[in-house]
């Protein structure tokens, strides 16, 4: 590790800034070992600085059981007994903690026949279902870099929700085959308003809002060679001279990109929005190289997403109620398990549901108990049976998260907290999890004896 | 469970150490085959059973980037074969990429301890290793994509031949990889650069690069020759699955001189005809070939009748299947590295490619004369799920089978090959060969696919039935490591496993010449590149063997 | 008398109940059928724990009880009757191949997904999904009909491949959506986006509808099939009008992003 | 004065920076209950930057503070706001099958509160 000591300063070369899903490996850290703080982040952006600014040691327990400070232990026994207990527990989060966190997760629901599921789900979840449908010609970042003259931006704002993604991967960076950066390359924006990514278009395209599935699905008529309806513009707000000229673009560029954004996922269409794109992306190869990518939020959304396939074939919204894994967004994903009423526990990590999900969700998180891994509190944690206050990744612990185009980085903390980590809490509660279910059928003891020992919070 | 166990009255099969189907007694202590029974010894009585060690699959596609991706594509097809925990194993899902616990534990349903990942992007190694850890009870490793790697290519059309040397063995250092791994060698940069073109003749210059196939090959097969790698360069050929192809085949092999080389499935690259038009068998001039070259090994890469995933590094190859069904396609581009394809696929008893694809298989099976260098694989997932082999074994073993399940298939087809004519029956040695000790010493793995003192107490207890694909699909005891993993056709234990590696020595002044081409065209930085120690679980480093 | 299972404790969390369909009940005593196993979110259960049993089976099933929680009713079902009185949850008549299904009530997403012969009737409303394929899947329902009164939600008839889905009042978007064959009816309104990416079969509305930018008029007509199919539907029970079966319609030919093949009719002066 | 208007909540910078001094603190709760509105709009309807408006749908209400964007930026009838609790208030949790709730494009009524 690239560290040097000076008196009390330390600096973290290569650091990672897990706060947005470009995961921007070459953060150069200067921390104040004494102060526990990040006192500069070079080459970090305006969120990445607040991300490791605005970092400090809570002033909070490490553990709380219905509001009042109990052991790590004590903790640690009651949320596996809740989760042991439940006929309908659910996992949810996981897309701001480490791969290795991640895996403890999913390992909990397993043994306790429960049901896990991301952030994944209200994010770019529609466009995990439409990759199912019909694939994805995609590509790792640097490919971007290295050969892509020609980029579309659909429905995403990467300006003010990814900001170093134009200079760092996509279109101010000289490559192998752009050596001119940005004068290589034609960029063009698709969205419903003229949001701050638009300075950085060539062409930039306003659609209707709630109409880019027929903008789309009119892009691959046309690529295709076929006719589209006269009133095209009428439907979409594009005229037909604009379509055509786009479509003479995508197929004679040389490597075109999309990035595509939650202007396609959340919105009326969902899932087949991010089809359409997808399979027009697939269409182009017909003629030329072209690739797609879903610009990916979280830190490490895409580690979770890798991780929930890995260890059960399928990406978010899985339920082991049958002792083995099923999928069915809908049926299984965390806005619906909540809303439904169906979830009768809740094991929260490093997400605030309460705080984002629809009403219906929120109310009913009032009435089951909730079990919340968070670094600070949030209204997820506030209204939590258990609460545990954790290290936050990247920052304080190491660990791996997976970039948006699903490149692996292992993280470099830069200074240590008191609070123990979610991998470390997380495998205490499988530990203890799995001791009860084997008690539960027969197989092995569980006594007080059990309690799984974690290193208590170092008090300063 | 004792950590010392005494294995009586089984019929051993150990070919590396000369025993064919004698009855003697196995012991075990401390994870190791041992001389003498251990006095705390449990014993298992294996009378009416068959002993061999534990399968070693050289080549299979079970962990990392693409295979996830493959894994996320088809929920459809693991939501017909769900794999239940039971208290001491996690669940999973199965079809024909399963999840990575469900990849151990059927694996080892099989009796299989060892397999081989066989293309990792090396930016894709700690995904795999991460995989790899969660994929249970095997020992296991995996071979990392360098045939298109644009900086080694860079050296090699510059003639730094020393440095592209030191470069291959920083790359297998830094990925913690067991070989180098070449797919349709300088077939990516046209795919990627071109507008989805391809390399088609191994003599074909590139323009950017002045290389053609054959140069990276040659380049490849003497440097790893050279670091001494426990396994040769594994080599996917180029024009994988075109007719006419077996002369790149045996070019490709004739371009390794007398220096070790290991064609991957070489099934779907003994194809005779022209490109695009009237593919025939051209097994025999493919098999007699690697029959005369002691310095030759290769996995078949049968293909098996029902749903496949098509999964490669060769991304033109995927785009080419995807063309016949315009079913979901996956293409991913990995930077400065490879290519990737996939597509769910299905191979049909009526349908003439498959038809053909499925009997040169087997007759390159049964037209082996050294079964220590022709292996068994379905290089799955692609030719067909590693759930396959008991068949396979049987289609091997058993040739009255063999006629039966001959005549479901496409005729015209068959009559393109020799497969009616061929009357050989594998023995039960010779497949121990072809699924133990040829690959285990393919590999170099000295302590796997035998059970001689000092080797690792991975073995495979099976029933001795007449039918043998379900002697084969039912281990009645599999033990990892000296433990019991599969008791009584249960599971009553869990392991980890271990992973495999190799460390080749190298030049550390090579990462000055590799960081500058790093900087500029890689999205990572270079100091996290490399993958430290934190994702080797268990492991063994593998010693290579020097040869020149 | 027929079997007739009256819910008397509703489960607080999802119930999976597949074996309530009269072929796995078939010759069961109520003893022997309040012994099933059921699955109460994670943890094994009995159907008598929830339902209280009488009757003796005789290839006709009754369920009463607001079953809204209660999945996977008739799943599997290849003959007889099953009439529920009350609303039911998701997968109701998943994979079934023959049989009759009736709800008196609502039911929730995925009516009889990869449905292949066999008829679902449902007097309320439905949710989304009705006659769908799983994610991943290509091929969604085979055969057989379905009749719901009610609404339906999105992605009704997705992927399907052969038989009939009609709806009384109104569909979401998405109908028909990715289908390969087969026949859809909504009386009433449909959301936009119908036909998407379908390849062949026919949709049928009889009010106006949004098109996709990627269908075009062909002609106006009156389609024999379509009459015998009203009358179909309309001894079923929906609201068919003279009007719907004498009248003429516009007939829309798409997805032109496939293979063109399929066709929306939309009544003419609607 | 009440008027339908299509929603649009999204991730802006400010929103991004202020959440990691913690969800509770007012910055963010302050950042999440502003609404942008085209300006033309804003005149039409006698709205001046820093009034309370509620905005309401089906699933409920919410109070937020609005203000003013050039109408080549923000087009007639949209109003863009950052995601947060008062934006989960107006959010319907169908999810069409798919997990994800319609979180962006939601019709809503304005009202002046005053």
């Amino acid at each position: 590790m690239s560290e040097t000591a000076k008196e009390n300063i330390k600096i973290v070369k290569h650091a990672t800034c897990t706060f947005c899903g470009c995961v921007c490996d070459d953060m150069e850290l200067t921390v104040d070992m004494d102060a526990h703080k990040i006192t500069k982040a070079k080459n970090a952006c305006v969120l990445g600085r607040a991300w490791f600014a605005e970092h400090v040691i809570e002033d909070r327990p490490a553990a709380m059981v219905d509001g009042k400070e109990v052991s790590i232990e004590e903790a640690v026994e009651e949320a596996a007994q809740t989760l042991v207990k439940a006929r309908f527990p659910i996992t949810y989060g996981l897309s701001d903690t480490t791969c290795e966190a991640q895996r403890q997760a999913v390992a909990i629901t397993d043994i306790i026949h429960g049901t896990v599921d991301t952030t994944t789900s209200v994010c770019h979840g529609p466009s995990g279902l439409a990759f199912q449908g019909v694939g994805e010609s995609t590509m790792t970042l640097g490919e971007v870099k290295n050969r892509a003259d020609f980029i579309i931006y659909w429905g995403g704002n990467p300006a003010e929700a990814h900001p170093r993604h134009f200079t760092r991967y996509s279109v101010t960076p000289k490559g192998m085959f752009t050596p001119n950066g940005k004068k290589d390359r034609t960029v063009v924006l698709v969205d419903v308003r003229k949001t701050s990514t638009a300075p950085v278009a060539d062409i930039v395209i306003r659609v209707k809002p709630g109409k880019d599935f027929e903008l789309l699905w009119a892009l691959r008529a046309l690529v295709k060679g076929k006719k589209v309806a006269d009133n095209i513009e009428a439907i979409t707000g594009v005229s037909m001279d604009t379509l055509t000229d786009l479509v003479e673009r995508m197929k004679n560029c040389r490597y075109g990109v999309f990035f595509f954004g939650m202007g396609l996922t959340m919105t009326r269409g969902r899932h087949f929005n991010s089809g359409a794109l997808l399979a027009l992306a697939t269409d182009l190869n017909e003629f030329t190289h072209f690739v797609a990518k879903p610009v990916r939020g979280h830190g490490n959304v895409t580690g979770a997403d890798n991780v929930v396939s890995w260890q059960t074939g399928y990406p978010f919204g899985v339920n082991f109620n049958l002792g083995y894994p099923r999928f069915n967004p809908g049926e299984f994903t965390t806005v619906d398990t909540l809303s439904r009423g169906d979830a009768d526990a809740a094991l929260i990590i490093a997400s605030d549901p309460a705080s984002n999900f629809p009403k219906a969700a929120i109310e009913h998180l009032h009435k089951i108990p909730v079990i919340t891994l968070d670094t600070k509190e949030t209204h997820t944690s506030k209204l939590a049976h258990v609460a545990f206050t954790t290290a936050t990744y990247g920052i304080n612990t190491g660990g791996t998260v997976y970039r948006m185009d699903d490149v692996p980085i292992t993280l470099r903390p830069a200074f240590d907290s008191p609070f123990p980590t979610d991998e470390e809490i997380l495998t205490a509660i499988r530990k203890r999890a799995h001791e009860l279910m084997l008690a539960k059928s027969g197989l092995g003891a569980a006594g007080g004896g059990g309690t799984q020992k974690v290193a208590a919070p170092r008090k300063e | 469970m004792s950590s010392s166990l005494r294995i009586v009255n089984g019929k051993v099969h150990d070919p590396a150490n000369g025993i064919d189907g004698e009855i003697r007694d196995i012991y075990i202590s401390d994870g190791r085959i041992v001389d003498a029974s251990p006095e705390d010894a449990v014993s298992i009585d294996a009378s009416g059973m068959v002993i061999m060690p534990g399968g070693v699959d050289i080549h299979c596609h079970i962990a990392g980037p693409k295979v996830n991706l493959a894994r996320k594509l088809q929920p459809e097809d693991h939501r017909r074969d769900p794999h239940p925990g039971t208290p001491y194993t996690r669940s999973g899902s199965g079809g024909t990429v399963p999840s990575t616990f469900a990849t151990g534990y059927r694996y080892s349903t099989l009796g299989y301890t060892t397999a081989m990942e066989a293309a990792v992007t090396p930016i894709g190694a700690r995904h795999t290793l991460e995989e790899l850890h969660d994929t249970p009870v095997i020992d296991k490793g995996f071979y990392v994509l360098l045939g298109n790697n644009i900086f080694l290519q860079n050296l090699l059309k510059e003639g730094r031949r020393d440095e592209f040397k030191q470069a291959v063995a920083w790359w297998v250092n830094s990925t913690k990889a067991f070989t180098t791994k070449l797919v349709n060698p300088g077939g990516d940069e046209p795919w990627k650069g071109k507008k989805n073109a391809n390399v088609e003749d191994i003599d074909e210059k590139s323009t950017e690069t002045g290389l053609s196939p054959r140069d990276i090959i040659q380049a490849f097969v003497e440097t790893v020759n050279e670091l001494g790698l426990p396994h040769p360069p594994h080599i996917h050929c180029n024009n994988l699955g075109h007719s006419g192809n077996y002369k790149t085949t045996l070019e490709t092999m004739k371009t390794a001189g007398d220096l070790r080389a290991h064609i991957a499935h070489i099934q779907f690259h003994s194809y005779g005809g022209e490109r695009g038009k009237n593919p025939t068998s051209a097994a025999r001039e493919i098999i007699e070939y690697v029959n005369s070259h002691p310095n030759i090994s290769c996995d078949v890469g049968q293909v098996m009748f029902g749903k496949s995933t098509i999964m490669t590094a060769d991304a033109p190859l995927a785009y080419l299947l995807r063309g016949f069904k315009k079913g979901k396609w996956v293409n991913a581009d990995t930077e400065c590295e490879s290519g990737c394809g996939i597509v769910p696929f299905s191979y049909q008893e009526h349908v003439f490619m498959h038809t053909l694809q499925w009997a040169i298989g087997l007759e390159l099976f049964l037209m082996s004369e050294d079964p220590w260098r022709v292996l068994l694989s379905t290089d799955h997932p692609n030719g067909g799920s590693f759930m396959s082999y008991p068949k396979l074994i049987r289609l091997l073993m058993d040739r009255e089978f063999r006629i039966e399940e001959m005549k479901k298939v496409n005729q015209k087809a068959l009559d393109k090959t020799s497969l009616r004519d061929l009357k050989r029956e594998y023995t039960l040695n010779e497949i121990a060969i072809i699924t133990r000790a040829g690959p285990a010493r393919v590999l170099s793995l000295r302590n796997k696919g035998h059970l001689g003192a000092g080797a690792d107490a991975d073995i495979t207890i099976y029933d001795e039935q007449e039918d043998k694909e379900a002697m084969f699909n039912a281990p009645r005891y599999v033990i990892k490591s000296g433990k019991s993993i599969i008791h009584n056709h249960e599971f009553v234990g869990d392991h980890i496993g271990k992973l495999l590696h190799s460390t080749p020595a190298f030049d550390t002044d090579i990462e000055q010449i590799v960081q500058p081409f790093f900087e500029d065209y890689y999205s990572i930085e270079f100091a996290n590149y490399a993958v430290s120690d934190q994702y080797l679980h268990d492991h063994e480093v593998i010693a290579g063997i020097k040869t020149l | 008398m027929s079997l007739k299972l009256t819910l008397h404790t509703s489960p607080d969390v999802p119930l999976e109940a597949p074996c309530l369909n009269p072929d796995t009940l078939a010759g069961m005593t109520a003893d022997i059928v309040a012994a099933q196993k059921v699955m109460h979110g994670n943890q094994a259960a009995s159907v008598g724990d929830f339902f209280k049993v009488a009757g003796k089976a005789n290839g006709t099933l009754e369920l009463e009880g607001d079953l809204s929680r209660v999945k996977y009713i008739g799943a599997g079902m290849q003959s007889g009757i099953l009439n529920v009185t009350g609303n039911v949850g998701q997968h109701l008549g998943a994979g079934m191949s023959g049989g009759d299904i009736r709800v008196d009530g609502d039911a929730g997403d995925w009516v009889a997904p990869e449905m292949r012969g066999g008829r679902v009737t449902i007097t309320g409303n439905a949710g989304h999904l009705v006659g769908g394929a799983p994610r991943g899947s290509a091929i969604g329902m085979l055969g057989g009909e379905i009749i719901i009164h009610g609404n339906v939600r999105n992605e009704t008839g997705h992927a399907m491949r052969n038989g009939l889905i009609a709806v009384g009042g109104t569909s979401g978007d998405f109908t028909g959506v990715n289908m390969l064959a087969g026949t859809i009816i909504v009386l009433g309104d449909m959301g936009n986006r119908s036909g998407a990416g379908m390849q062949r079969g026919s949709i049928v509305s009889m009010n106006p509808a949004e098109m996709l930018p990627t269908f075009t008029h062909a002609c106006v007509y009156r389609p024999e099939f379509l009459r015998l199919l009203l009358l179909h539907i309309r001894s079923a029970g929906l609201p068919v009008n003279d009007d719907h079966i004498e009248g003429a319609y516009d007939r829309w030919c798409g997805d032109v992003v496939e293979v063109n093949r399929g066709e929306i009719l939309l009544l003419n002066g609607a | 004065m009440t008027e339908i208007m299509i929603l649009v909540p999204g991730r802006s910078s400010k929103q991004g920076t202020s959440l990691n001094k913690g969800k509770l603190k007012d910055e963010y709760l302050d950042v999440t209950s502003r609404v942008e509105m085209n300006m033309d709009d804003m005149q039409r309807l006698g709205l001046e930057n820093g009034d309370k408006i509620r905005l309401s749908n089906d699933t409920g209400e919410t109070v937020v503070t609005c203000s003013g964007k050039k109408a080549t930026d923000l087009p007639s009838g949209m109003l863009f706001m950052a995601y947060g609790p008062p934006s989960s208030q107006l959010m319907d949790s169908d999810t069409a099958g798919s997990g994800m709730p319609l979180s962006k494009h939601f019709s809503v009524a304005i009202e002046k509160v005053t």
